[in-house]
């Protein structure tokens, strides 16, 4: 097998210099009756030319979004990243490298997570962030229950503007974890009263902006609000591109900023591995989740990074720890970090520029689609559309004209009177004239 | 070579990616345009190649060499994996496109649950945690929503000393209170020791937390009776998949009586850990924990698996507790793990186990007369966990030791883990090493060993030598963190070229 | 332009410092009835994302050989490559370093070709190889001027079954070169007499085995021959893999060994970068072309490699240098290389066996076929139809019916009575039972 | 780290390829079964890996730093050319697969010869050169062919003393006598002296071969006066297009009276040099040359470009001297080529050229008070060529002062070449380097300088320290050459763990 070593001469030798007269003698600690005899009943190897194969085979049966005029996002975004990025993660010292417990032989990646919590701090408006979490989802239950931490409440209010899918997992982990959350209904106007939820007893409210409808919330008064009742701020985004363009939640006044980092960097890979972006105060930092690199010296004073204040961290505080996150997002830290660096700030806002200026094309095009009504007035990257049928046919019927146009509501909010034919659609740059053309022909059509 | 942080060789007034300006248009921002520009340096992209090309370099990884992490399994990773990971029609699909897009990608994911749920025994499993940590959650909060359909809510957790920190903190972040069960002599957990602390708690034991193998590299000989202990008082059995690596295609988790076990897919099947994730942590369950399996979740269907994505699409026996993170799991990391899967087959599977356990019973017999193993000499698993006596009065930590491992160039083992041993070091060399390497290890390791006996104390206080920093100030870190680069404030003029 | 670290600032304060107000002073020795005014009339300047969709167009309107079934060769394989090969020949040290001009900083290079070298040496049953030609067809060009300098003679013979493009090239060069060339005419069944023309006045023949056409030729007998009148024998191969089953061309007397290296380790890339494999005998080795790496030590008496007798080359001897070749196949060696030290003799073997194992199963199938004809007694992966129509239309044909089917010998060879039905098939590894029954069947069609 | 040749650490009865033996067959190999197993050794993967990732780690690369090789033209690689070239549409199609189904490669080297051919001003091109040496044999092979069609057939190739090794050796190769031709003082070719040369072979002149920018990195002012001698004598003018990235939209060599010239893709246009190749070296050719441009040729038919691959294609004005290689070029070289082209466009072509030859003249002024410029304080073009006049009395040559850039981590620049200057040292640091980079570079040799003018000489005569080998013993390895390696004898069997 290609990827072992060992000969079967050097298994006899090995077996031999262990003591032993065959390997199944060392696993004789397994009970006998659950020992395995021969083999589990799944295939035997293949070749790689096989595996490869039927992979392919797989793999051909999927749509990509770089083959159709693509208009999907909803948390995920379809966006150009430079081959740069790509060869650079694949560089054996990052791509197969551990998590750098030994600082002196892992500075490389060291250092890249500095430079990501500078990026992130910078771009969200925030003291500092951490070396990321699994995805801005699980990052936001994470912000709910470092807000309990801090503020020793434990009811947090969600916005009917977050994404469905970070509610269910907001909700899901609080739930189970006994603290109370109370969601708002879905809010596809952004023009829910959240202000009149804010209590003191609540730990935190919850806003996605741009919401997962698209709209973009002024955070002020609802920091302001949160504020004056002793609670945290926490500020969600899904499109990280945003930020080059929209005011940073951190200028809003918001407590903990957590989102999506996927759009910068990252494949859209059916949903993951993406990259939890997390920022807060420097106040709170000792209460925040997940890995930090921090700066420090070496025995000869030279300027080196190491993980720092793990003591909040499961390994060290165990059943203590703020949180049981181990792994992190490293890689796709890295693909983060090399494409903002090849942006700059300079490059991000003129990316985020093209995508909103995509978007404005798109909606005027749509809008004048009979039958069709836009939803927002302020926006990024992304609305919603009502439209006079059901957005779960259109879209399909917009799949046999061979264009992925949105996202129906319901397939994230089910059976909900009034969101049945609502339809979430992004436009970035790599959307063209001819694309959004047929786009908005192809709708009249399905909606004639 | 030392090499400076992009914010210092970078400007902000360029861009490595070349855009061009939209046309003019009307922005429909609202109120909330940014209104101070984004002041994040850039590099052309020949700068940006070489910074990180450069940073790469002060990092060690399995690609270059031996890597004995043990409880990591820094084994190789197939290009192959990485290669189909970019298939277009894996890579590049939206976790929300129509389904009717993206057959192929259901098929996967299905089919990578089809292979984890046989090789374990099990009935159902939970794709979606994003690394093993995160498994743990999803299995615990399996178990939580399953006394809760019950109608009870025990509130206490058994777990051994020699648990993963993830363990404990898994429990804690559900409010379970954590109780400790005591090893036996040989590092094993005594069935009497855990009926016992379900006797004291009695109704009130949620489930036990096990790593099996242990995390002393032992496989809990008495699992079976164990799990009987744990289900006889209404509890659960969660086993920790870290150490599955060791007994895939030799023993099933279901058959041990398992009723839920995450399996990080970056260690037993390979995805590369880049430099710390993302990882992937697949739930499998038990007959009884399968109902509560988490949404989405794939059920067969008659012209092929079904992606159920919410609760409106469960039926009648599907129970989901919620759901452990937006969309449908790692997906590139799925695809990595079924090539590695479909490449070694059901044969290849059991002989990496094979030989990742008897490639560390070779370092083992290389080591035991130096080194001190805290259990006696007998046979460990994939991997072997030596204590700090032999270092006794040499004036040589484990920390010392394993830093004197990199002037040799091997990154260290585990150090101080687990915390039952005093001065711990697990080996694990994992079935990617060939003969010839682990010969060399052990030399090495020998040479070490001699070197503390002889008082060579030097060799190991000071160590790393060699190494592109030598030891790293922790606690300075730790007393005033610097957690990003700050801009120098702009009236500290450097003086021109200082010496 | 994001490949340009200069910004126009810097350009401003550099020019300054140069001591010039405009960079086109710096270019003033340029006549001024030459300069450019503004710009050439070409394209400007574009992003990523327009220069990969340019590309993709272009590439998608050709038909991949991995996407049907393909059974194309005559001189060039569809084999499938370990991914490892690609992964490792990008690693930015080995893609971004130049000749191992400085051996202190390229060991990694010369190591490599060491290895290279020894493998190729192997393989072919030779004392020596070098470092690498640019292709089999050039190397063999460069093998008839060697043995021009051995014997000093000049008057090649070249057999019926050299790849017909190889011939060009060497006709070519040595016709302007001032030597005379004797081929025969093309021998579809390796028929030919070849013995009866070596003479006293022969420098060397030149005998491919596989022939163009497939067929395997005993090198034994024209070796004698051609040493009894003092010539030498250069033996050519274009399917590298076929020396894993076949007797070695040194073994069976050859003084140059030279072929195509394109099946271990390299892409089709519609025929090249390839790399041509040169060996000979010790004797020979001040005659050779091309680069040498040999082995020595340094100043702590470690091993280490150097670049050698490079007093044969054109950047020490100049005009009376052994070739002007200066650049080789650098990273094609070193797919190679890796390739071949994935595979191994055992692997080598085994893929030769399967190769040949594949083309004896669809000579059957095709042989079955009425009114075909297969001209070979002894053949590798690869033998000649004689087909009842021109063998060109019947492949467009196949086209059409979406199998690439083969080689019609008259796209060579243009306009030669009795080559037009003739068709070179190949079948290698990639090819399963299923391409091969239809293979059959498309033919069956074609020919009814 | 050390790193063991392959065959010391691989093995003969392994393999690292998984296949499965074919089933039973006839096999029908005649009497040629090759008898003897085939000796070579093989890895398993993770071996393979870690055996050429750690070679890797032995060398510079212009992704680890500048790279000042003179006339070698180091500079950045986009990996998008990679990216591009990989395309299954350009990577996986075969050179003789029927032409209907590859029509978008035929156009891709369509449109890359028009690239080139708008950017030299020249009639056609012929793309099928593997090289630039290669380029040059097909462009004097033209010139030959166009010789001997006119009638004549003249013996004599005039070259200055400063040109590439490749020149003289292609006439020679070609059975042309060369003949030297004088620089000036300045460095530059003398028209009179061509005239000179001319009238001395009267009749006989076949061609000039001339680099421009010349190897002293000057432009050869009166390039159009020699021209119009050469053509004058009914000869041709060749010119060596290795240093064509000095002028690339600054001026065409059509307009300059070249009659052929090659181009390094690799150089000009970035294909990365791979260790030492591939190239590729499409030659242009004026009205004159294009009749004679070999197969394969590409025309501009009606419905599209047309591939000419036999004598049998052509038409009336095409007499093709032949074929340069098989198949139709170097394919991957193109696809990477084009890439860069179109990202730099006409605009960034020229912008590209300008920042070369920028950069060059910064470091120029940053050093040419301390090292010596053996043409005065004049501008250069991309490349800067010093001398070792600076260096007199020190001890120390060219060649340790070269060595010694490496322990300052540099590669070194380009040494005694050309060979009209005394221990010449020609250094381009190319467009890819930013300001901080080529200060950085010059603040180093400038303390290099210093240093040897204190007579440190031990920092130079012993360098490199800090390499992965010291200086290697070029001599031993060219008096007994050892070209691979070889079994030990089996005899000798090693004694067991001596030390």
């Amino acid at each position: 097998m290609r990827y072992l070593p060992l000969s079967d001469s050097d298994r006899a030798d090995m077996l031999a210099r262990v003591g032993v007269s065959s390997v199944d003698e060392i696993f004789s600690d397994i009970p006998e009756k659950a020992r395995i005899d021969g083999l589990v009943d799944l295939p035997r190897r293949q070749g790689e030319m096989a595996v490869e194969r039927d992979l392919g085979r797989m793999a051909a049966r999927n749509i990509p979004a770089s083959s159709v005029p693509f208009f999907v996002g909803a948390g995920a975004y379809k966006h150009h990243v430079p081959a740069t990025v790509d060869h650079l993660i694949q560089r054996s010292e990052f791509l197969t490298s551990y998590t750098p417990y030994q600082p002196e032989i892992t500075q490389g990646t060291l250092q890249y997570l500095f430079e990501f919590q500078t990026q992130v701090a910078e771009l969200t408006g925030m003291d500092v962030a951490n070396a990321s979490m699994y995805d801005g989802s699980t990052g936001t239950a994470e912000a709910v229950l470092m807000a309990h931490r801090v503020t020793r409440r434990n009811k947090a209010v969600l916005s009917g503007g977050l994404h469905p899918q970070y509610r269910a997992v907001v909700e899901g982990l609080s739930g189970l974890a006994g603290d109370a959350v109370e969601s708002l209904p879905a809010d596809p106007t952004g023009t829910e009263d959240i202000l009149s939820r804010i209590d003191d007893e609540t730990s935190c409210v919850v806003v996605q902006s741009p919401s997962f409808y698209g709209e973009l919330i002024d955070l002020k008064p609802i920091a302001d609000k949160a504020h004056q009742h002793g609670a945290l701020l926490i500020a969600v985004f899904t499109e990280v591109v945003s930020l080059g363009l929209v005011e940073s939640p951190g200028a809003q006044g918001a407590d903990i900023v957590v989102g999506e980092g996927q759009s910068i960097g990252n494949p859209l890979t059916f949903g993951g591995p993406y990259v939890g972006l997390f920022a807060t105060k420097q106040k709170y930092i000792r209460q925040m989740p997940g890995r930090l690199c921090g700066e420090t010296v070496d025995a000869e004073g030279k300027r080196g990074f190491v993980l720092t204040l793990s003591t909040r961290e499961q390994h060290i505080r165990r059943d203590k720890a703020t949180s049981n996150i181990c792994t992190n997002s490293g890689l796709c830290c890295l693909a983060f970090t090399i494409h903002m660096t090849l942006l700059g700030g300079t490059g991000l806002s003129r990316l985020a520029r093209i995508n909103h200026a995509n978007a404005v094309k798109l909606k005027k095009l749509l809008a004048a689609v009979p039958g069709v009504e836009v939803l927002n007035r302020a926006y990024f990257n992304e609305f919603t559309l009502r439209l006079p049928k059901p957005a779960h046919d259109v879209v399909e019927a917009l799949v046999a004209k061979g264009i992925l146009g949105g996202v129906p509501v319901s397939r994230l909010e089910p059976g909900i009177a009034g969101l049945e034919n609502l339809l979430v659609v992004a436009s970035t740059e790599v959307n063209t004239d001819e694309d959004r053309a047929a786009f908005a022909a192809a709708l009249k059509e399905v909606l004639a | 070579m030392e090499e400076a942080l992009l914010f210092e060789i970078g400007r902000t007034d360029i861009t490595g990616v070349d855009l061009d300006e939209p046309d003019e248009f009307e922005p429909e921002l609202g109120s909330l345009a940014r209104k101070d520009p984004v002041e994040l340096a850039a590099l052309s992209e020949p700068e940006a190649m070489r910074h990180y090309v450069r940073l790469s370099t002060k990092n060690y990884a399995i690609d270059s060499g031996l890597y004995p992490l043990g409880s990591c399994t820094m084994k190789h990773n197939p290009r192959l994996n990485e290669k189909a990971a970019r298939l277009p029609g894996f890579g590049d699909i939206h976790p929300l496109q129509p389904l009717s897009t993206v057959p192929g990608a259901v098929d996967l994911i299905s089919e990578l649950g089809h292979w984890l749920m046989v090789l374990t025994g099990m009935s159902a499993v939970a794709m979606s945690p994003k690394a093993g940590a995160h498994g743990e959650l999803c299995g615990m909060m399996a178990i939580k929503a399953a006394h809760i359909a019950a109608g009870r809510d025990p509130k206490i957790v058994l777990v051994p000393e020699s648990a993963h920190g993830t363990n404990p903190a898994t429990a804690a972040l559900l409010g379970y209170q954590v109780v400790a069960v005591d090893a036996r002599e040989d590092g094993t957990v005594d069935p009497g020791e855990v009926q016992a602390r379900i006797a004291e708690h009695a109704g009130n034991v949620a489930a036990i937390m096990l790593t099996n193998p242990n995390t002393c590299g032992i496989f809990e000989r008495d699992i079976i009776e164990i799990a009987a202990a744990v289900h006889e008082a209404d509890a659960y059995f969660y086993c920790d998949g870290a150490n599955f690596n060791a007994i895939v295609g030799k023993a099933k988790p279901g058959d041990l009586g398992v009723d839920a076990m995450h399996i990080n897919l970056h260690k037993t099947f390979s995805t590369p850990h880049g430099g710390g994730g993302p990882g992937a942590g697949p739930v499998v369950l038990s007959d009884r924990l399968a109902p509560f399996a988490p949404l989405p979740f794939i059920r067969a269907g008659k012209d092929g698996p079904v992606l159920v994505e919410t609760e409106a699409g469960t039926e009648g026996g599907e129970k989901p507790f919620g759901r452990m993170t937006a969309f449908h799991g790692q997906m590139g990391m799925f695809v990595r793990a079924l090539a590695y899967m479909k490449s070694h087959g059901s044969d290849g599977l059991k002989q990496a186990s094979e030989d990742a356990v008897l490639n560390a019973n070779y370092v083992r017999v290389g080591l035991e007369d130096l080194m001190s193993l805290p259990f006696g000499s007998r046979w460990c698993m994939h991997e072997v966990l030596f204590d700090d006596t032999f270092l006794k009065d040499t004036g040589v930590s484990t920390l010392d030791f394993a830093k004197a491992m990199i002037d040799e160039g091997y990154h260290p083992m585990t150090m101080y883990f687990p915390l039952v041993v005093h001065g711990a070091m697990l080996i694990e060399p994992t079935e990617s090493e060939s003969r010839a390497s682990l010969d060399l290890f052990v030399a090495t390791l020998r040479d070490l060993v001699m070197s503390a006996k002889r008082g060579e104390t030097e060799r190991f206080s000071g160590a790393p030598y060699l190494a592109p920093r030598r030891r790293l100030d922790e606690t300075r870190a730790a007393r005033k963190p610097i957690l990003k680069w700050e801009r120098p404030a702009p009236q500290s003029v450097q003086p021109e070229a200082a010496e």
